[in-house]
């Protein structure tokens, strides 16, 4: 019988599935060993989109790192503009005004909302579900242009400034933001009815790709992923920043942490999201948006045209940068992912002498092999899709 | 007409038979072997038993070659260039001499009864279903299902190979 | 922040009851045998994309107030979206009335630039004014911020709202010149007033 | 006989013409324009000639210049002569599937008696079964020959999902056939005069399960696994290029509108308008006389004919549309645990009403 045996071995496939594979897109490598069509092995190879992000923000002034942060996770780039501003301030001591919290809270709901539709739609895309992915891209679209008439584009949006922001919101926005939201949640309704209940969608995602809740914190594991194992750990609860701790929303949490709990989790945010945008737009405060400590902002163009001293001040902290005192600080905001973290060390220069970030999506990729042996090749799609990798964010 | 098509179709057959056993790649004689059925599914039209034409499609040439490939193409056989021993080439010319005389016999055979009596009325109900359904569950009935009781045993067999296989793999 | 009591859910430290506001979303959605038979469910679905299709039909025949069609795509070479005044397109250089640039080649749009894509050589005239001599924006390496308008002190360079041509198959051409990012003090109106609005107080 | 060598040459240029000439390249436009419809785009519509672009219908025309200008690419390594071979095996079937699906009745025209079905055949739906088995080779041999992972990875998967769908569809449609009792197409489509004698009504299920088979068979979503576009990039067919990959869509195109037509002629009353009988027909138009009635009731048949084919077009595009794709082991499940199982208690059910309530 063992010759039998012999005679009947199976041998395995090595495949590479991408960099340049449709479910991959080009920012991360698979070397997925196969039995059949059962995974034995995955390795995840990523560095395909490495920029060098933290090593570029540290040849630069504190105010050009900036348009670099928009790359990070170029689905939601205004959080990551936050983040960053967040801990900069966190490091000079300053406290924005009211008015800036709340716009920044605004900005930051409508990239999340923008994060999760792509990435649920992107989600059914790959699952074949085309219309429903088109159907989120028109709400992302609209929430875009939301985005677009506060910061003047789309995706790439340096929007937030060290102590403020670049420009108040517009004329009209709040009307704006509402017919848009009356919009979404018409898409949105259309695309739960068309996915959250369609046997060949749960099919696909249920039970694959499940974390249990130690695992996933001993990976490292935050956010929509996180959340979906069960753990109701959201910073913007867990360490309220800006005005989160007065806006009343809630967290959703799922049980095992499978391809299906991550897409009501993201599905259900998506909702608290939008509520979380009108309660700010309701509560929104008159006054100031920047801080009014000159050194740590660039000049108005009222003082730069009409004041020498002020235009030379300006030449100053353009030319040389802001200064904050030396000294380091870790500040995380919760971004589409998760725990997005900034690490910034500073010797006193105009430059950061160090910036790290903590990107969320990257333990989420390391997990990949953890989810998927033993599971079979299609799943692998799923799984991947609802860690929402970012190749900007997790290459850095 | 009809006897053109049949020479053709013959000819097609015996071509193809012929390059299915010669071939030494695998998935070419086997490719081979479907054109052959195809050829005799072809025969068999010209015969008017259409549904044996269209099972011999379906299910010969369909369904079990199609298993065939696929073992061929998973099992990657190397494509032998090995020429067959001088024995060999012995038996497989009195395997040739033996298979030509029993075929020389058999077409004499069928010469000899040539003036067989004409199907007469029942040409008209000839190879369609209902005729093939009828003879096949009246008459021929009780061979019918032993043939099933033979595929029934074929399957278990499969079965036990394949699981003893895994009990082995275990140990 | 967050511990475990070995059984696998429950959790957060430093998070005060209360305040976190879990909601569990329906994990085991009881698929109803209706809803396990595939049929109806495809049936729902399918109703919801002929939904769009019919209303989206109806709208090509009969359109929306306002609108030229109920589908949500423009016609981009025909039509085209209308931009917000925000919009941050090609850098361009203001040109004065008398077809000299307002740019004083004081360097600063150079510095805060983060992809150090403007490259200024400046002269002085004969009245002792500074002027460019010359000023190359590499449109490789821009990436749009609008650093260089936001530092700008004498609203040289302002982010147009130009959006076409800014391809080219040759790098080399993508290298403007002055000449080239020269515009009519008039074209770019509009922004300009759009900086003074949003920069001219630092503090509103 | 030459009216019958006439008769058959005008049926066989018809078909052709109506299904490469028409439905072939329209049905790529078609997929592309109604997808966009259903999913808020406006769709491909940037070919034109000089000003003219009626709404994108130019696109086949570019598509088929492009295809034919196109490299002809065979990747190194893989078997050039199955290579070649493959798309032909795909796309033949596919075309002569149509010949024993009959398009409208039985006339008497000029004296001269008219049977609108290519060759009607006394095994006219297992001919079909038989032409789709053949079908399974391209397929497989595509994916093979290609020698690349992935194209073997699909045709793999291709060859078990239609292996074991072709069982399941043919017991789905018994029960249609045992209450019909024939197997010729011709008959089944002249039995369903009555509309309430309609396939659909008598066998729901075995409707159902024949669409749900027939839709596998072609590889269409949501059973497109072996060319699954996320999973396998393009499946079998993932080495081809320029015409050979235009056939591979051209026999998926082509088998969409032989699915149609089976499904028309078994389910939907075939060539027959609800409620209304050829004998009514043959009266309504009795002012054109006796040759002139027959013609246009023909040319109403045709026509209902396939207004019902572009309604089964047009559901397997929404379907195509609006899910998302199986796993490849739950399309299998589908079929040997669900399909088949049904199918044979639809036979069972259909035997014993038969039996006991017919007879």
């Amino acid at each position: 019988m063992s010759e039998i045996a012999k005679d009947l071995h199976t041998e395995h496939m090595v495949i590479n599935m991408g960099p340049s594979h449709p479910v991959t897109h080009g920012t991360v490598k698979f070397l997925v060993t196969l039995d059949g069509e059962t995974i034995e092995d995955l390795k995840v190879e990523i560095g395909y989109l490495h920029r060098g992000f933290e090593k570029m923000c540290e040849s630069g002034t504190w105010y050009q790192v900036f348009p670099y942060t928009d790359r990070l996770n170029y689905v939601s780039p205004l959080i990551n503009n936050v983040g960053y501003a967040l801990a900069v301030e966190k490091l000079i001591g300053i406290d924005v005004p009211e008015r800036c919290k709340y716009v920044r809270v605004i900005a930051c709901e409508l990239s999340r909302i923008a994060d999760h539709m792509t990435n649920v739609a992107a989600g059914g895309l790959e699952l074949g579900a085309f219309t429903a992915f088109l159907y989120f891209v028109e709400a992302r679209e609209l929430v875009w242009d939301l985005i677009e008439m506060l910061c003047g584009a789309r995706v790439t949006t340096n929007y937030v400034r060290i102590g403020g922001l670049k420009n108040d919101l517009p004329d009209g926005f709040k009307q704006k933001t509402l017919e848009v939201f009356k919009r979404c949640r018409v898409l949105w309704s259309d695309v739960n009815k068309l996915l959250t209940k369609n046997r060949v969608f749960i099919d696909r995602v249920r039970d694959v790709g499940t974390m249990p809740a130690e695992e996933a914190i001993a990976y490292g594991f935050t956010g929509p992923c996180l959340r979906a194992c069960g753990v109701p750990y959201d910073v913007r609860k867990a360490n309220p920043y800006l005005v989160y701790d007065r806006m009343d929303f809630e967290v959703p949490i799922g049980e095992t942490g499978d391809n299906f709990d991550k897409y009501l989790v993201r599905m259900e945010e998506i909702n608290q999201s939008m509520r979380i945008v009108e309660q700010a737009l309701e509560q929104l405060p008159g006054g100031p948006i920047n801080v009014d400590m000159p050194y740590y902002r660039w000049q108005s163009k009222d003082d730069i045209y009409n004041r020498i001293d002020s235009l030379i001040f300006h030449f100053k902290t353009v030319i040389e940068g802001i200064k904050p005192p030396p000294g380091e600080v870790y500040l995380a905001v919760e971004s589409g992912n998760g725990e997005l973290g900034f690490y910034l060390v500073s010797d006193g220069s105009g430059k950061p002498y160090k910036c790290r970030v903590r990107p969320p999506c990257f333990p989420l990729t390391a997990a990949m092999p953890r989810m998927m042996k033993g599971r079979l090749i299609a799943d692998i799609v799923p799984t991947f899709d609802m860690i929402n990798m970012i190749g900007g964010e997790c290459d850095r | 007409m009809q006897l053109l098509m049949f020479y053709l179709l013959g000819l097609g057959a015996v071509v193809a038979a012929l390059i299915m056993v010669t071939n030494k790649r695998p998935v070419r004689a086997a490719m081979s072997l479907i054109a052959t059925m195809s050829f005799l599914a072809g025969l068999y039209v010209l015969l008017d038993a259409h549904l044996i034409a269209a099972l011999q499609l379906i299910v010969y040439a369909g369904a079990i070659m199609v298993l065939f490939l696929f073992v061929i193409m998973l099992l990657n056989i190397e494509e032998k260039e090995g020429r067959l021993a001088g024995s060999a080439l012995l038996w497989q010319m009195i395997a040739i001499a033996v298979v030509g005389l029993v075929f020389v016999l058999m077409v004499s055979v069928v010469k000899l009864s040539d003036n067989v009596v004409p199907l007469g009325e029942a040409a008209a109900l000839f190879g369609t279903t209902r005729a093939v359904g009828k003879m096949l569950f009246t008459e021929y009935l009780l061979p019918f299902e032993i043939a099933s009781v033979l595929l029934l045993a074929a399957i278990v067999g499969a079965v036990i190979l394949a699981k003893r296989r895994i009990d082995d793999s275990d140990q | 922040m967050t511990q475990f009591d070995g059984k696998g859910s429950q959790v957060t430290v430093g998070v005060p009851a209360g305040r976190l506001k879990p909601k569990r979303v329906r994990r085991n959605l009881d698929l109803t045998l209706w809803e396990k038979l595939y049929v109806f469910e495809i049936i729902r679905g399918m109703y919801v994309t002929t939904k769009h299709f019919a209303l989206n039909m109806l709208g090509f025949v009969l359109p929306p107030r306002g609108k030229k069609r109920s589908v949500f795509t423009v016609y981009y070479p025909d039509e085209k979206v209308v931009l917000p005044p925000a919009y941050r397109g090609r850098p361009v250089l203001v040109m004065r009335p008398d077809g000299t640039e307002r740019c004083v080649a004081c360097g600063l749009c150079e510095t805060a630039c983060p992809g150090h894509a403007i490259s200024i050589v400046g002269a002085e005239r004969e009245n002792g004014e500074r002027y460019p001599l010359s000023y190359v924006l590499d449109m490789t390496r821009c990436v749009y911020c609008g650093f260089c308008e936001e530092v700008c002190p004498k609203e040289a360079i302002v982010m147009s709202s130009e959006y076409q041509g800014l391809a080219e198959t040759d790098r080399s051409r993508m290298r403007y010149s002055k000449e080239q990012l020269l515009r009519s003090e008039e074209s770019v109106k509009g922004r300009i007033e759009y900086i003074r609005r949003i920069y001219s107080k630092c503090n509103y | 006989m030459v009216a019958d060598l006439i008769e058959s040459v005008a049926k066989i240029v018809f078909i052709f013409s109506i299904n490469l000439g028409f439905f072939a390249p329209i049905l790529g436009w078609v997929e592309r324009k109604q997808s966009a419809v259903m999913q808020d785009r406006i769709g491909a519509n940037r070919a034109n000639i000089g000003k003219f672009t009626i709404i994108g219908l130019f696109h086949p025309i570019a598509d088929a210049v492009k295809v034919l200008t196109k490299e002809d690419f065979v990747p190194a390594g893989a078997n050039k002569f199955f290579h070649t071979l493959a798309p032909f095996i795909c796309l033949v079937p596919a075309i002569a599937t149509f010949s024993v699906i009959p398009f409208g009745g039985q006339y008497e025209l000029f004296g001269h008696h008219v049977n609108l079905v290519i060759a009607d055949l006394d095994v006219g739906i297992l001919f079909v079964f038989a032409l789709t088995s053949l079908a399974t080779f391209g397929v497989v041999l595509a994916g093979w020959s290609s020698r690349s992972n992935w194209s073997l990875l699909g045709g793999l998967r291709a060859s078990a999902q239609m292996l074991s769908y072709e069982v399941a569809m043919g017991l789905a449609i018994i029960g249609i056939i045992m209450v019909f009792g024939t197997l010729k197409l011709s008959e089944i489509g002249a039995m369903q005069e009555n509309f309430l004698h309609w396939g659909i009504f008598i066998q729901p299920l075995g409707f159902i399960l024949f669409f749900t088979c027939a839709v596998a068979e072609n590889k269409r979503v949501p059973f497109d696994v072996p060319e699954a576009e996320s999973e396998l990039v393009a499946g079998y067919f993932t080495e081809y290029s320029g015409l050979k990959f235009v056939m591979f869509w051209m026999s998926e195109f082509l088998e969409i509108v032989t699915i149609s037509g089976i499904l028309t002629t078994l389910f939907l009353g075939a060539w027959h308008i609800p409620f209304v009988t050829d004998a009514m027909l043959l009266s309504f138009f009795q002012f054109a006389g006796p040759n002139g009635a027959t013609i246009l009731a023909m040319l109403v048949n045709i026509a209902t004919f396939f207004a019902k084919v572009i309604f089964f077009i047009w559901l397997q595009m929404t379907i195509r549309w609006t899910l998302p794709r199986f796993r490849y082991d739950q399309v299998m499940r589908l079929c040997w645990k669900m399909i088949l199982p049904l199918s044979l208690i639809n036979i069972s059910i259909t035997g014993l009403v038969l039996l006991l309530w017919i007879k």
